[in-house]
């Protein structure tokens, strides 16, 4: 069982196997049925489990952030250092009055969070945490994202004609305008990864990454595409500076203004869940995901980074960014709606493509080997 | 002022048990001796802008009672054409509408209302005041003059009820519009207002 | 009657000038009473097209707590602490005007001391207001690590207050003829203290906001006041300053020994966020320049002349006296009817609800987002609105 | 579209209705001639967001800037300033006897009412003295104007401020711990020349005992009409 | 969800011998509750302010209660605090506030002008003499402004007070006569002669008996 953290070690980087629970799943349906139910299981129970108590850790981890951010101490009273305070917070969220408004279209209010949060879920499965740390590994994968995470505006429109709420109406609108430009920008920058590994499956993506990560393999294009992907993605998250779809000084809080108790901290889950899975495909894609850091050539050198489990090196990779999202939170400020708008289709946009032509020259002329 | 007659040299203990009173009580009605021979040592003497203001303007008089800023007279015939020629005169160049209110001399039963120019050329203050019969209460706006008069008309009508002719919005801004009565007339009635009586209290 | 009086509802009738189906419709949002971004309980009503403002229509009065009527039940001295209770970020301010007032009328001569206290006391009040209001625009604007640094440095201004006077916030220390309480034994090193710590952080604050180039993009040639239209709108204060005409109550009728010190009036050239925000930036520091420049002269002598006890009443006819706070020119303006110790009628002549007007002028056809920007860099308190 | 540097403002000096006024105007960005590549402006803009990060990362680094007081963990330490207006008290002496005699100046200077006083005649020395000192800690507005007012010292300010409570009704203190003569008039009625020592004593025992919640609150609201009444248990 | 908290208790009564877990269960559901109060960004004057150095801060720093998630929709708030004044105008609209939010609920009145109408009591024509008569107040912190400890304090007197099993309490019903919201058979008159009864009694004390005991000495 060991191996499901470890991966299999071995002595030359060049042969992580990579075992998905969905595969072991099929090759135990053939063996033993019961094992298979008992993976089939383990990966249900697993998602499940994982999306809230990370849910829950990530909202600990961003309070206490902002905390020390601005000289303060964050949730203090509850366990130590506050540790329990997200569970507070849930199960009071989870007996709170549920409220549905007179005026609400209520079917849609009731189903729009249960679309954002199967949106979340979604994404989460296909993420590559460690070589056997995967519960799917589709060969669309990248795709498959950008398919599923676009899912999740669904529930954010829904969720603010329903409420009969001009705020989040208008919340609502904002947000449906902003992922749609910024998914463009999402999509050129992770084509570019694809360009250099040639794949969309989220594992060959890691594996082609063992010479070195495309973040710096790509010369300037990667970085671009890093950057151009981060700040995308930000804004597809509604995390400030790009908030505005729940601007709480515009709008009151946007599309979720007229939900309460379990039903809005099912948006806040997602809010957070989609964090960390764009902060996951930004690891994968461009700082190698569990792939330990290689420099093509050096094999004793890339031995010795081997020592470290994958699959710690996958949640460095994803906190340093968590990290990098939640900091520039709490750094800048908003940005007006049409400036949103500009940023994407004048600058981010051009950008993009000029990166994915750039991109594609690399990829013609092998150049991006880089092989030193 | 000065520090005759503290309380401090009283005799306190000595208070009778209804209401003591604090000290040597001006139960008489008259001001500080100072002030009165001040007032009588100013009257004659009219501050030099409104001597310019009202020999420029022929509808302006000097203004009849006690103000310490300069201070001039209209009637409210001509209060917009005055104030027009007040704010576009480059001699006077009162560009701010600093402040307009009214005072309810209800013993008179008129409504004074006052306002108050700035000039920022030249840095001088004029008080310009009409009066209007309290049961009549109409003037023609100044909107047109300064912007800002449209809001503070608006103001002095909700609290007064002063009515503002070709105001193009005059309605309340602080009371809500089915408000009865003005409350800051002498003679506003209001059940829930409660009146602060020390000797009540008990 | 001739004249018409209208309502709300009527005012907020929509003209259906949808003719074609290409045409957007107009449409009214309410922002407020209870709004994160109208600073307490302003409403503002909306006129929209889609994201664009088309009108802004404050309506006011859920504070409105008639301050002039109680002021006409109480005394002068009973007054100044109701008038802390208006605009309570300039309570020091607030006080000193009816102070002013209040002495004008009776001529009393005050002594330097009271003077130089009252006047650090001021600016102390003008840094803190300020750097709330700072704080509070980098909320507006979404950025909220900026409100928390402005508390934290506000609060050892409130340090300051509390150990001299023992309130924080609503002080009534600037009392008629004097001050409540001689100043602290540690008032003038704390003073020092704080003004020593509080120089860099505005370096600081300027790194954080004013060099950033968001910030910048939301508030250059946004809410854009001119400066003739300013002086019709009757706006004063910084609002103003920002317009381009340095009307400083301290520096051209000064009070107070604002004729001893040395500063610069801060002004803008173009009057839109930028300037209203850079104007009150810089005033902060011509503030600490004035504290440094007096808190090392403050002179012996008594601190209230004064007897609190003895009835004030002051000579018959009208008295007014004006300062600046730090939100504008706010005016005291009294009728006395010679014998009674009550005002027959006393008026605040209040910056805040003047100011408040050109949020309409500032915002038309720009967005939402704009709207928050300009409400937030006019700087208004409610309470002082209303009154 | 340009950067503006907040620090590069320009001086001059003007006069305004006579008065010369030493101005600084807000910087504004390049226009004209001066106006920067769209390289510099990017480069600039980049630079101030990574300096506004340089900003919050620095305290996030360094613990030692964290100001936070905990109130309820360090309450034992915590000291408020010997000004703070925490709540009223009557001035008493060593032995426990009070100032005040119910001269009544506080509650005249009180702007609204929040100070209410009942006073007696003594029926042995004859003087008047305090019965009940109200103090409504629901409106005071802590404005000191009582203690300004206070000719014998009577009053002065306690540093308590944990006066929280689950009914309005308690916030109504009295304030003296006896209704009886204050400590002046004992010691005169003592020097008085031949008082013998059991008039004393008959004094003293006019003294009685007050609790400290006193009396109703003396006003209460008379509703608002239009709002209609919640439901009650 | 409201509702199988309030039915909760009555399954306890009847489950003999079992109602160990529910009793526990509903400590914990009271912890969490009182240890995670978000309040409704709601001010009005200057209490607000001080609200403000309290929630926001960093020197006093609510967080630490797990209370700066201030959120501005009534919707998904616990608790109101009420600070600054509240005038007729403004009454209705705090009503609506308080209605459109989700049980559990706690209200905290801070400031004079909220608990009794502060300066404003006298000869003012709108101010209302205590929030109390538009929403029930759970928890009153005197003031003006009260210091952000006072707050704190009052605060952990509302914890108090959830934490000793005030979490079920039907909603839109207040625990505590206030005499505007009078129940259409009692007159005002018998609840103020119910409070003055209740008070002297908290107040009456046998003269006798305590000047034995007497607190001050005879002599001087």
């Amino acid at each position: 069982m060991l191996d499901f953290l470890f991966g299999q070690l071995v002595a030359t980087h060049a042969t992580f196997d990579v075992v998905t629970l969905s595969d072991r799943t099929t090759q135990a349906l053939a063996e033993d049925p019961w094992l298979a139910a008992g993976y089939a299981l383990l990966g249900l129970a697993g998602v499940g489990g994982f999306l809230s108590l990370l849910g829950m850790a990530l909202i600990y981890v961003e309070r206490k952030v902002a905390a020390h951010f601005q000289c303060r101490l964050g949730p203090m009273r509850v366990g130590w250092h506050g540790m329990l305070q997200s569970v507070a917070d849930a199960i009071k969220l989870l007996l709170k009055e549920d409220i549905i408004p007179d005026r609400a279209d209520r079917v849609l209010f009731l189903i729009a969070p249960v679309f954002s949060i199967i949106a979340t879920t979604l994404g989460l499965i296909l993420i590559p945490m460690s070589p056997s740390l995967q519960v799917v590994d589709l060969n669309i994968g990248v795709i498959f994202i950008s398919a599923v995470s676009s899912f999740g505006v669904l529930g954010i429109l829904l969720a603010g004609w329903s409420s009969n709420n001009k705020w989040s109406l208008l919340g609502a609108m904002r947000a449906g305008a902003q992922f749609i430009s910024y998914e463009i920008s999402v999509t050129l920058s992770l084509l570019v990864v694809t360009l250099f590994a040639g794949s969309l499956q989220l594992s060959e993506i890691v594996q082609s990454q063992q010479d070195g990560w495309w973040i710096w393999r790509g010369h300037i294009v990667g970085l671009v595409a890093f950057f151009v992907f981060l700040i995308a993605s930000t804004a597809e998250l509604n995390r400030p500076p790009f908030d505005l779809p729940e601007a709480e000084s515009e709008l009151t809080g946007g599309f979720h203004t007229e939900y309460s108790g379990l039903r809005f901290s099912f948006f806040f889950l997602a809010e957070f869940i989609n964090m960390f899975i764009a902060s996951a495909l930004a690891a994968t894609l461009f700082l190698g995901g569990w792939m330990p850091f290689h420099i093509g050539g050096l094999h004793t050198f890339n031995g010795l980074m081997d020592l470290i489990p994958p699959g710690l090196w996958f949640a460095g990779k994803t906190t340093f960014i968590i990290f990098l999202i939640m900091w520039v939170r709490w750094t800048f400020p908003r940005l007006r709606v049409d400036q949103l708008m500009r940023l994407e289709w004048k600058f981010l946009l051009p950008v993009g493509f000029i990166n994915l032509f750039a991109a594609a020259t690399l990829v013609i002329t092998k150049l991006y080997f880089f092989p030193w | 002022m000065t520090d005759e007659a503290s309380p401090d040299n009283k005799q306190p203990e000595s208070t009778p048990p209804p209401a003591p009173t604090p000290k040597p009580a001006p139960a008489s009605p008259a001001p500080a001796p100072q002030a009165q021979e001040e007032q009588v040592e100013k009257e004659p003497e009219l501050p030099k802008l409104v001597v310019d203001v009202c020999a420029t303007i022929g509808e302006l008089k000097p203004y009849a009672s006690e103000s310490d800023t300069p201070a001039v007279e209209v009637a409210p015939a001509d209060l917009v054409k005055s104030l027009t020629t007040l704010r576009d005169n480059p001699d006077f160049a009162f560009s701010m509408l600093m402040d307009h209110t009214a005072i309810d001399r209800i013993d008179d039963g008129q409504f004074e209302l006052v306002y108050r120019l700035y000039s920022i050329s030249t840095l001088s203050m004029l008080l310009v005041s009409t009066k209007i019969p309290r049961d009549n209460p109409v003037i023609p706006t100044v909107c047109e003059v300064w912007d800002i008069a449209e809001w503070q008309e608006r103001e002095v009508y909700d609290l007064f009820g002063v009515l503002y002719d070709n105001h193009p919005d005059l309605r309340r801004v602080f009371l809500e519009d089915d408000w009865k009565g003005f409350p800051l007339r002498k003679d506003y009635e209001d059940d829930f207002m409660l009146t602060l009586d020390v000797d009540k209290l008990r | 009657m001739a004249v018409k009086v209208s309502t709300l509802d009527e005012r907020i009738k929509l003209t259906d000038s949808a003719d074609s189906p290409l045409d957007t419709q107009e449409y009214f949002i309410n922002m407020g009473p209870q709004h994160p971004a109208t600073h307490g309980v302003l409403r503002l009503m909306l006129k929209l097209d889609g994201e664009t403002v088309r009108e802004v229509i404050p309506v006011l009065g859920y504070i409105h707590r008639g301050i002039e009527k109680i002021g006409e039940h109480s005394t002068y001295r009973q007054f100044v602490h109701l008038t802390d209770r208006c605009d309570y970020l300039s309570a020091m301010m607030n006080n000193w005007a009816v102070s002013l007032m209040v002495e004008k009328a009776l001529k009393v001569e005050l002594n330097d001391r009271i003077e130089y206290i009252r006047t650090i006391m001021a600016e102390l009040e003008r840094i803190q207001s300020h750097m709330l209001w700072w704080g509070v625009l980098g909320m507006d604007l979404g950025a909220f690590t900026p409100f928390l640094y402005g508390f934290r440095d506000r609060e050892l201004i409130t340090d300051i207050f509390e150990e001299t006077i023992g309130c924080r916030l609503t002080m009534n220390y600037i009392q008629p003829g004097g001050v409540m309480d001689d100043i602290h034994p540690n008032f003038v090193d704390r003073v020092k203290k704080v003004i020593e710590y509080a120089k860099p952080k505005i370096d600081e604050y300027e790194e954080l906001l004013s060099g950033n180039v968001i910030i910048q993009e939301r508030l250059r040639n946004v809410g854009v006041l001119s400066a003739d239209k300013a002086t019709s709108l009757g706006v004063t204060g910084p609002v103003l300053r920002a317009s381009g005409v340095p009307l400083d109550l301290r520096r051209v009728a000064p009070y107070g020994v604002y004729d001893k010190v040395n500063f610069e009036v801060a002004v803008g050239s173009v009057g839109d966020c930028w300037d209203r925000y850079w104007v009150r930036i810089e005033e902060i520091r011509q503030s600490m320049s004035m504290i440094e420049q007096l808190i090392d002269n403050i002179p012996a002598g008594k601190t209230m002349l004064m007897k609190p006890a003895k009835k004030t009443v002051l000579p018959e006819g009208s008295h007014y006296a004006q300062l600046e706070t730090a939100r504008g020119i706010l005016g005291i303006y009294a009728v006395s009817d010679g014998v009674s110790d009550k005002p027959v009628r006393i008026h605040m002549r209040s910056p805040n609800y003047n100011n408040v007007w050109s949020a309409d002028e500032m915002t038309r056809d720009s967005r939402i987002g704009d709207l928050v920007a300009n409400v937030s860099s006019i700087d208004i308190v409610v309470p002082d609105i209303d009154r | 579209m340009s950067y503006i540097d907040p620090k590069k403002s320009s001086r001059s000096a003007i006069e305004v209705g006579g008065v010369p006024v030493n101005i600084v105007v807000a910087p504004r960005g390049a226009t004209g001639d001066k106006r920067e590549g769209l390289l510099t402006i990017f480069y600039k803009s980049v630079k101030s967001l990574l300096t506004g990060m340089k900003v919050t990362i620095g305290y996030l680094v360094r613990p030692s800037t964290v100001v936070t007081q905990q109130y309820p963990e360090n309450r034992e330490t915590l000291k408020m300033f010997e000004r703070f207006r925490g709540q009223l008290r009557l001035v008493k002496d060593e032995n426990g006897y009070m100032n005040c005699n119910g001269c009544d100046f506080c509650e005249k200077a009180c702007p609204n009412g929040s100070i209410i006083l009942q006073d007696r005649r003594n029926s042995v020395s004859g003087k008047s003295e305090l019965e009940r000192y109200l103090w409504r800690l629901d409106s005071c507005t802590f404005c000191n104007a009582c203690i300004q007012a206070c000719p014998h010292d009577a009053l002065e300010w306690s540093d308590g401020f944990e006066a929280a409570v689950y009914d309005r009704r308690l916030l109504v203190y009295t304030l003296n711990d006896y209704a009886g003569p204050p400590v002046n008039h004992i010691k005169r009625f003592k020097k008085k020349a031949g008082t013998p020592e059991d008039r004393v004593e008959e004094l003293l025992a006019t003294m009685e005992p007050r609790h400290q919640y006193g009396g109703p609150t003396p006003l209460s609201g008379k509703g608002m009409p239009g709002v209609p009444p919640l439901k009650t248990d | 969800m409201g509702l199988a908290t309030e039915k909760a208790p009555e399954y306890i009564e009847r489950m003999p011998g079992g109602s160990f877990m529910l009793t526990r269960m509903d400590q914990v559901i009271n912890l969490a509750r009182a240890n995670s109060l978000w309040p409704l960004t709601f001010g009005t004057s200057c209490c607000a302010i001080e609200m403000m150095m309290a929630t926001g801060a960093s020197r006093h720093d609510i967080a630490r209660f797990g209370a700066e998630v201030a959120r501005p929709s009534p919707r998904q708030a616990d608790l109101i605090i009420i600070a600054g004044t509240i005038v007729k105008r403004m009454a209705p609209r705090l009503r609506t506030l308080y209605e459109q939010m989700a049980e559990p609920r706690y209200v905290i009145a801070t400031g004079a002008c909220t608990i009794s109408g502060g300066p404003f009591i006298y000869h003012s024509y709108t101010t209302i003499r205590g929030a109390d008569e538009i929403i029930p107040v759970d928890v009153y912190v005197p003031g003006c402004p009260p210091r952000p400890e006072a707050l704190f304090y009052g605060l952990l007197t509302l914890q108090k007070m959830i934490k000793s099993g005030e979490t079920v309490r039907k909603p839109g019903i207040r625990k505590k006569p206030v005499l505007s919201a009078l129940p259409p058979d009692v007159s005002m008159k018998e609840i103020e002669a119910q409070m003055q009864e209740a008070l002297e009694k908290d107040s009456e004390v046998d003269v006798e008996k305590t000047r034995q005991g007497l607190k001050w000495p005879t002599g001087i």
